[in-house]
């Protein structure tokens, strides 16, 4: 019986390159994107998932204090799409 | 005008030039072994020091390293950080002096994005404060701190700004004057705590430092690091609560001095005036 | 500084505060002192934007349908879209059949509209690309659009949605 | 601790920490007079202090250190003033007061006073902090200080499209520079292990001292070290404007408002110059790892040819131009290069004495040309004002309705063309006379090519705005008074500075050069460091 | 075999399915043939790919007491992030559809119908 | 021999500076006044991440990860502060690069309000033209 | 393979994804699309930052280069022109 925390950082070490492929997948379309609404939704999410991921490294490195950059990366982008949609949308971004 | 190819050859040509260069250089002046076994001499000090009861005299009493040194080692580095932003902040309010924008009587609900976005925006909107609140409050514990809890709560004003309109956010109080009211408040205090240390020293007539958090050795005044059994880090909490709203304050500004429409900046343009050679 | 204004201040701050605790991870002294004080001035600054009705916040029965409909929602819902596009990608031969249909709504709040409009859009499969506040229709690009009537389509999409948003936020 | 320490200290935040107030200030201030004070009394305590500073050091002959938080100096930031840069402090903090005071009237013609004072009280505190600090990254900090406060300076006229293109072109390339900079101080952190300044010069001239610290170097010490010194020369070639980088100057600096164009001219420049003497002589001296392998020589010959051809390019653009702001940025140029000459000497075949005759010139020279600059800037700012125009054969003899600001220019050029009597005669033959001991004679020839050069277009600007008659539609606008009375009084100091030189200031240069900059000095500089981080440890 | 065990082969699953549901997605993402369709996939990537896996991640560090006392403000970040991921992520894709509509930046072109087109009519 | 840990760090080191290469490319030689402030950031980003690369480590052991310069431990002894500073990476470069983000965020916001100034002058981006404009 | 490798292969594959990110915004002369891919090239810097244990410097760095930049030049390039090289339809 191996201990909790070899289980779950083998277990973690084992998702690490599927989600790298994921990753690179996300940012072919986003570099390839024919449209700028794909490029954005393509950071969208692959941000979102880079998000889970970090919180999943972070028990991988064991340190826990690393979980608040998640939290930001998912506000930011949202952001980011926001203003994009405000882009394409109005005259003006105040507007 | 030139081709893309060309610019591609001299593109090339140059990260060619640079990869080269870097070659010699990032081995030599990097260090042989990359990365090193073990980090600077210096490094292990600060890591040693910057939280450590058994040397009260020689620490700076708060576990996060990076907010230590740049709010108490380094804090003059970081004090003079925030005057670039301020002044960065004051030269483009100097090129947009006189513009006013206006309050125009406009539809709100015309503007700004759809009432889904709209709703959610005003849901998250307390979510997104409490969360940049914690990470600014805990600066001195977890990563975080003055500027990471200001920049994240600039997302607020940002998105109201983006997903409703400035002149919404202007009617609900948010404008240049007050946010520049704010952002003054919080760099006083700033600069009011790098100097509390000398202040209160000067009353009993103890040597001390500006900058200085913690007692040292010759200068023996210093700010309690924890209150009622709580880390505050001695000085490091103030400078995070001041600079959080400092920064909150400035990244507002310089949103809602972009969204001004351009037809009052061309007016001021062509009203002109005030320039002497 | 009415009763109104009040009610959503409180109803506001206990959001933010409860956020903060989480957020923070820990019921210490502090952070429950800091975490007050948060909410107090957080509240105060965003309660307008933040609350309409404060009134609605203390009828519990709310809340009990709120979680009911999280159920529903995370373990019917999502898992039969989520399964249904999942197959659509990893099938060779890619079955699409997409539309842009008319899918009308009945309740009347903001926020009521937003769940729905949320919950739609958070269904794989479907997306709300745009709506009509007058009309009352939301415009959905559906993945696989098996009808482009607007009532049958409600069907499909979004009846089960606005029976849940109807009884939390109306 | 003592009272000068203590205030050394302060004064730098607390000019930042006035700069910062000002915007709430304003809100519920609307009197201008207030500013005046204002301004005029932070900058007045500027001066002051910088003056007790230099007053303590020199007269103890030994560097003042001021270790910020009490921390030891590689863990905290300390500034460390030997007397080569208190003297430059007191130069600096002085002309800035003249400064203040000129823009008192200056200010008066503005649509708005507020920003102004603002970004010149961050002027200052750049100015101030870069001279002052003995840190190698806080220098990068208060340059960009000094740099922002200098784009929106420059960009302060926003409808005048000059003005605008300039300020981009100064900011782009200054971002680009101090980003080189900031690389620079990566490769030294990455080898040296540290950023202090005289740690690394300890490091770098391997004296045996066991610093508890940060006693260890890593990697190649030497690739390193060129590395941070090409990139750290590049960025404070721009910022002091040497030949292939003085691009920027002949649009920026006249473009912004004639205080801040005196600032610029006057004092902004000689921060790239202290910073190139402080890296080449006090971190990487001669007796430094860097000077033993010869790299040391390449850099200082580089800089003494270039110095050459800025002195040259600078006046020969001079004689062509006829807007009058522009010919006195073209002579900054000039006088730059001229500058580099006396700072390049250090190379390893010139002796002990000749170096530190031609740092004596260099620093000398940067006093005269900072005098006179600023005084010229200032006087021709009241002339243009009047003219309303900075066209030279618009202004013809203007100067004739204001006899007290064209005595002043008259002082200021004498000052700048080197005219027995006045300093910068002084400087030029003392630079001369450094070249040839050095053994240098084309450069020592150059110097007086470079002088006779420039006086064409010295002449050329005097004689159209003091000694042609006045167009007959000019007429007197009044209210100089306090213009006038600063130009004069910058004026009567060119003289001072002339008539005091060879018996006085130039001996007491020579001391606070050779008590800096040399072997000597250097050690100094260690020693007070060693002692500082000895006497804060604790145990 | 304790209760955190439990929680922590529930999380481990829950990761499980968030990677499943991401690798699909970002396949998806790559084989749709347009802006619209794509938006289905990218919401499997985020609900599937990105709440999941975060409710996960917020038990297993729950239930992991090698993470020290830090791992509660851990599993608290990871529940308000998944929350606000849920509220955030739909308005983001709905607020760039309605964009990329009413803009005409990306065609809606294998389509059987658009009602949105028609009730607009002739307006852009 | 080279170690595989180092190969794939020195694949790190070259990138930067390619995009350092790159950036300064962009900067210096296109036209578009926007373009110019996309680099600078890009450049300013690349010589960050140097410094972070400087304040890196190799892990205390290849299963034991190295740890950010936070000590999560409030009541450590000794020993764990001793711990602590072996297995941590460098704050100072970390602080260092907070200030210069900081720093290069200032000046790009000052350009970019410098660059709307001069497209209400001239009427365009392109410095090209602002030259040839200027006359 | 043991972790410490992995994650320095992470490394050194997000420093090539930046490369191309980087070269992409510098060549592409619509704007908008420049600004998206320096924001990739955010992303994945920021990614990097978080592998080197920079936490402090991940939540600086994506509210300025993931939320700011794109967000100021989205202004500016509403506010001026979209393309690269020739005039927008302002002209």
């Amino acid at each position: 019986m191996i201990g909790l925390e070899e289980q779950v950082t083998t277990y973690i070490l084992y998702a690490i390159p599927i989600y790298m492929i994921a990753f690179s997948l996300y940012i072919v379309r986003a570099l390839k994107g024919p449209t700028i609404p794909d490029i954005v939704l393509a950071i969208d999410a692959l941000t979102y998932d880079l998000a889970a991921f970090l919180v999943i490294l972070s028990i991988f490195f064991r340190s826990p204090i690393l979980i608040a950059t998640a939290i930001v990366l998912a506000l930011w982008v949202y952001s980011l799409d926001i203003y994009v949609a405000k882009y394409l949308e109005a005259r003006e971004l105040g507007e | 005008m030139r081709t893309t190819k060309e610019n591609l050859v001299i593109a090339i040509s140059m990260a060619l030039f640079v990869l080269l260069l870097s070659l010699v250089l990032a081995v030599g002046g990097l260090g042989y072994i990359l990365p090193p076994p073990q980090v600077r001499l210096i490094a292990s000090w600060y890591l040693r020091v910057t939280f450590n009861p058994f040397e009260r005299l020689f620490s700076a009493m708060a576990p996060e390293g990076v907010t230590s040194i740049v709010w108490d080692f380094r804090g003059l580095d970081t004090l003079f950080e925030t005057t670039v932003f301020y002044l960065a902040i004051i030269g483009s309010i100097a090129i947009a002096r006189g513009v006013i924008g206006g309050h125009k009587e406009v539809d709100e609900k015309k503007l700004g994005l759809s009432l889904i976005v709209k709703s959610v925006t005003r849901i998250s909107l307390g979510m997104i404060l409490a969360v940049a609140a914690s990470i600014a409050l805990h600066g001195h514990l977890t990563p975080g701190g003055g500027f990471q809890g200001g920049a994240s709560a600039a997302v607020a004003p940002l998105i109201l700004l983006v997903v409703f309109s400035r002149y919404f956010i202007e009617k609900h109080g948010i404008t240049k004057n007050t946010m520049l009211i704010l952002r003054s408040i919080g760099l006083f205090g700033i600069g009011m705590t790098a100097f509390i240390v000398v202040i209160i020293a000067l009353a009993s007539g103890a040597p001390a430092f500006v900058f200085q958090n913690q007692p040292k050795t010759i200068a023996p005044t210093g700010m309690p690091f924890e209150i009622g059994g709580a880390l505050t880090g001695g000085t490091l909490w103030f400078f995070n609560v001041f600079e959080m709203v400092a920064v909150a304050a400035g990244f507002t500004i310089i949103f809602l001095l972009l969204a001004i429409p351009e037809e009052e900046y061309k007016k001021i343009l062509r009203l002109g005036g005030g320039e002497h050679e | 500084m009415d009763a109104k204004w009040l009610g959503k201040w409180a109803g506001v701050s206990i959001l933010v505060f409860i956020t903060y605790i989480i957020f923070s991870g820990s019921i210490s002294g502090y952070d429950l002192l800091t975490g007050a004080i948060v909410a107090v001035i957080v509240g105060g600054l965003v309660a307008n934007f933040v609350i309409t009705e404060p009134r609605k916040l203390l009828e519990v029965g709310r809340l009990g349908w709120l979680i009911v409909y999280a159920i529903y929602y995370f373990f019917a819902a999502e898992v039969r879209a989520h399964l249904d596009v999942m197959k659509r990608i990893l099938h060779p031969r890619m079955p699409i059949n997409p539309a842009i249909v008319r899918i009308p709504y009945r309740v009347e709040t903001d926020y009521a509209m937003t769940l729905i409009a949320n919950s739609i859009t958070n269904t794989p499969g479907t997306v709300v690309v745009d709506l009509d506040p007058e009309k009352k229709i939301f415009y959905v690009h559906w993945i696989d659009a098996k009808t482009l009537e607007a009532e049958k389509a409600r069907k499909h999409v979004s009846e089960s949605f606005e029976y849940y948003a109807k009884r939390i936020f109306d | 601790m003592d009272v000068v320490t203590q205030l050394l200290g302060i004064i730098v935040p607390l000019l930042a920490l006035a700069a910062f107030v000002i915007p709430l200030l304003s809100l519920y201030i609307k009197k201008k007079g207030f500013f005046d004070v204002y301004v005029t009394g932070f900058s007045t305590l500027a001066l002051l202090i910088s003056f007790f500073t230099a007053l303590k050091v020199i007269n103890t002959g030994k560097p003042l250190l001021y270790a910020y938080g009490g921390w030891p100096p590689p863990l905290g930031i300390s500034y460390e003033i030997d007397s080569f840069n208190a003297v430059l402090g007191v130069l600096t903090a002085g002309i800035m007061w003249f400064i203040v005071l000129y823009s008192v009237w200056y200010s008066s013609h503005m649509d708005s006073y507020v920003w102004y004072y603002t970004l010149l009280l961050g002027l200052e505190t750049g100015l101030l902090g870069c001279l002052y600090t003995g840190d190698a990254f806080n220098l990068f900090v208060m340059i960009e200080v000094l740099s922002i406060s200098a784009y929106g300076l420059v960009a302060y006229y926003r409808n005048k499209p000059q003005a605008i293109e300039a300020a981009i072109k100064y900011g782009m390339i200054g971002a680009v520079a101090t980003t080189l900079y900031f690389l620079a101080l990566v490769f030294i952190y990455a080898s040296f292990g540290t950023l202090n300044m005289a740690d690394i010069s300890l490091k770098a001239h391997q004296l045996p001292f066991f610093n508890l610290i940060s006693n260890d170097i890593y990697g190649h010490i030497m690739a390193a070290s060129a590395v941070a010194l090409a990139l750290a020369l590049w960025a404070f070639t721009f910022k002091s404007a040497l030949f292939p980088n003085h691009f920027w100057l002949p649009d920026a600096h006249p473009e912004a408002p004639t205080p801040v164009s005196a600032a610029l001219s006057g004092l902004v420049v000689n921060v790239g110059v202290y910073a190139i003497i402080r890296f080449m002589y006090t971190i990487f001296g001669k007796a430094s790892i860097v000077g033993t392998i010869g790299f040391r020589d390449v850099v200082l010959w580089a800089l003494l040819i270039l110095g050459i051809v800025s002195g040259l390019v600078g006046a020969l653009l001079m004689i062509v131009q006829s807007d009058v702001k522009r010919l006195l940025a073209y002579s900054t140029i000039s006088h730059i290069g001229l500058i580099y000459m006396g700072a390049s000497i250090g190379l390893s075949s010139v002796s002990q004495e000749s170096m530190s005759l031609g740092l004596t010139a260099a620093l000398f020279h940067i006093i005269n040309h900072s005098v006179g600059k600023a005084l010229l800037f200032m006087a021709t700012g009241i002339l243009i004002w009047a003219a309303g125009t900075r066209d030279l054969d618009k202004m013809s003899g203007i100067g004739r309705l204001y006899p007290a600001a064209s005595l002043a220019i008259l002082l200021g050029f004498f000052q700048l063309m080197g005219l027995p009597p006045f300093g910068g005669f002084f400087s030029k033959l003392l630079l001369y006379q450094a070249l040839i001991s050095a053994g240098l004679i084309i450069p020592a020839v150059m110097v007086i090519l470079i002088s006779a050069i420039s006086i064409l277009g010295y002449i050329k600007a005097m004689y159209a705005l003091i000694f042609l008659p006045p167009g007959s539609e000019m007429t007197k606008k009044p209210g100089t008074g306090l213009a006038s009375a600063v130009v004069l009084v910058l004026g009567v100091t060119c003289i001072i500075l002339g008539i005091l030189a060879p018996f006085y200031i130039i001996p007491w240069l020579n001391n606070v050069v050779s008590t800096s900059l040399t072997y000597q000095g250097v050690l100094n500089y260690i020693n007070v460091f060693r002692e500082a981080l000895l006497k804060l440890m604790p145990g | 075999m304790g209760f955190d065990y439990i929680l922590v082969i529930i999380g481990e699953v829950l990761i499980a399915i968030g990677i499943f549901c991401d690798l699909v997605a970002s396949i998806g993402m790559l084989r749709f043939p347009n802006f619209y369709v794509r938006l289905h996939a990218a919401t499997l990537g985020t609900i599937g790919g990105a709440v999941v896996p975060l409710i996960g991640a917020a038990l297993v560090a729950a239930g992991s007491d090698f993470l020290g006392t830090y791992r509660w403000f851990m599993a608290g970040g990871a529940v308000i992030t998944a929350i606000l991921v849920l509220m955030l992520a739909p308005a983001g894709s709905h607020a760039l559809a309605r964009a990329a509509h009413r803009s005409g930046a990306a065609k809606v072109f294998p389509k059987i119908a658009d009602h949105l087109e028609e009730d607009r009519g002739g307006m852009k | 021999m080279i170690e595989l840990e180092t190969y794939f760090f020195t694949i790190l080191v070259l990138s930067m500076f390619v995009n350092l290469g790159l950036a300064l490319y962009g900067v210096l030689a296109r036209p578009s006044l926007v373009k110019k402030i996309i680099a600078l950031t890009i450049l300013s980003d690349t010589a960050n991440t140097f410094a972070i690369i400087v304040g890196y480590a190799r892990w205390p052991s290849p299963t034991l990860p190295i740890k950010p310069p936070v000590l999560t431990n409030l009541n450590p002894s000794q020993v764990d502060i001793l711990v602590f500073s072996q297995q941590a990476v460098d704050p100072l470069p970390q602080a260092l690069v907070l200030t210069a983000i900081v720093i290069g965020l200032a000046v790009t916001l000052f350009l970019v309000f410098l660059t709307l100034q001069a497209y209400r002058l001239y009427g365009t981006t392109d410095v090209r033209k602002i030259s040839k404009l200027r006359g | 393979m043991s972790p410490e490798t992995l994650i320095l292969g992470i490394l050194g594959f997000l420093g090539l994804v930046s490369v191309i990110a980087t070269f992409l915004a510098i060549m592409e002369r619509d704007l908008l699309r420049a600004v998206l891919f320096s924001a990739i090239q955010s992303t994945v810097y920021a990614f990097i930052y978080y592998l080197l244990m920079a936490p402090d410097i991940v939540l600086v760095y994506i509210p300025v280069a993931v939320g700011l930049y794109p967000a100021i030049v989205l202004f500016l390039i509403k506010k001026t022109e979209r393309y690269e090289g020739e005039s927008g339809e302002n002209h």
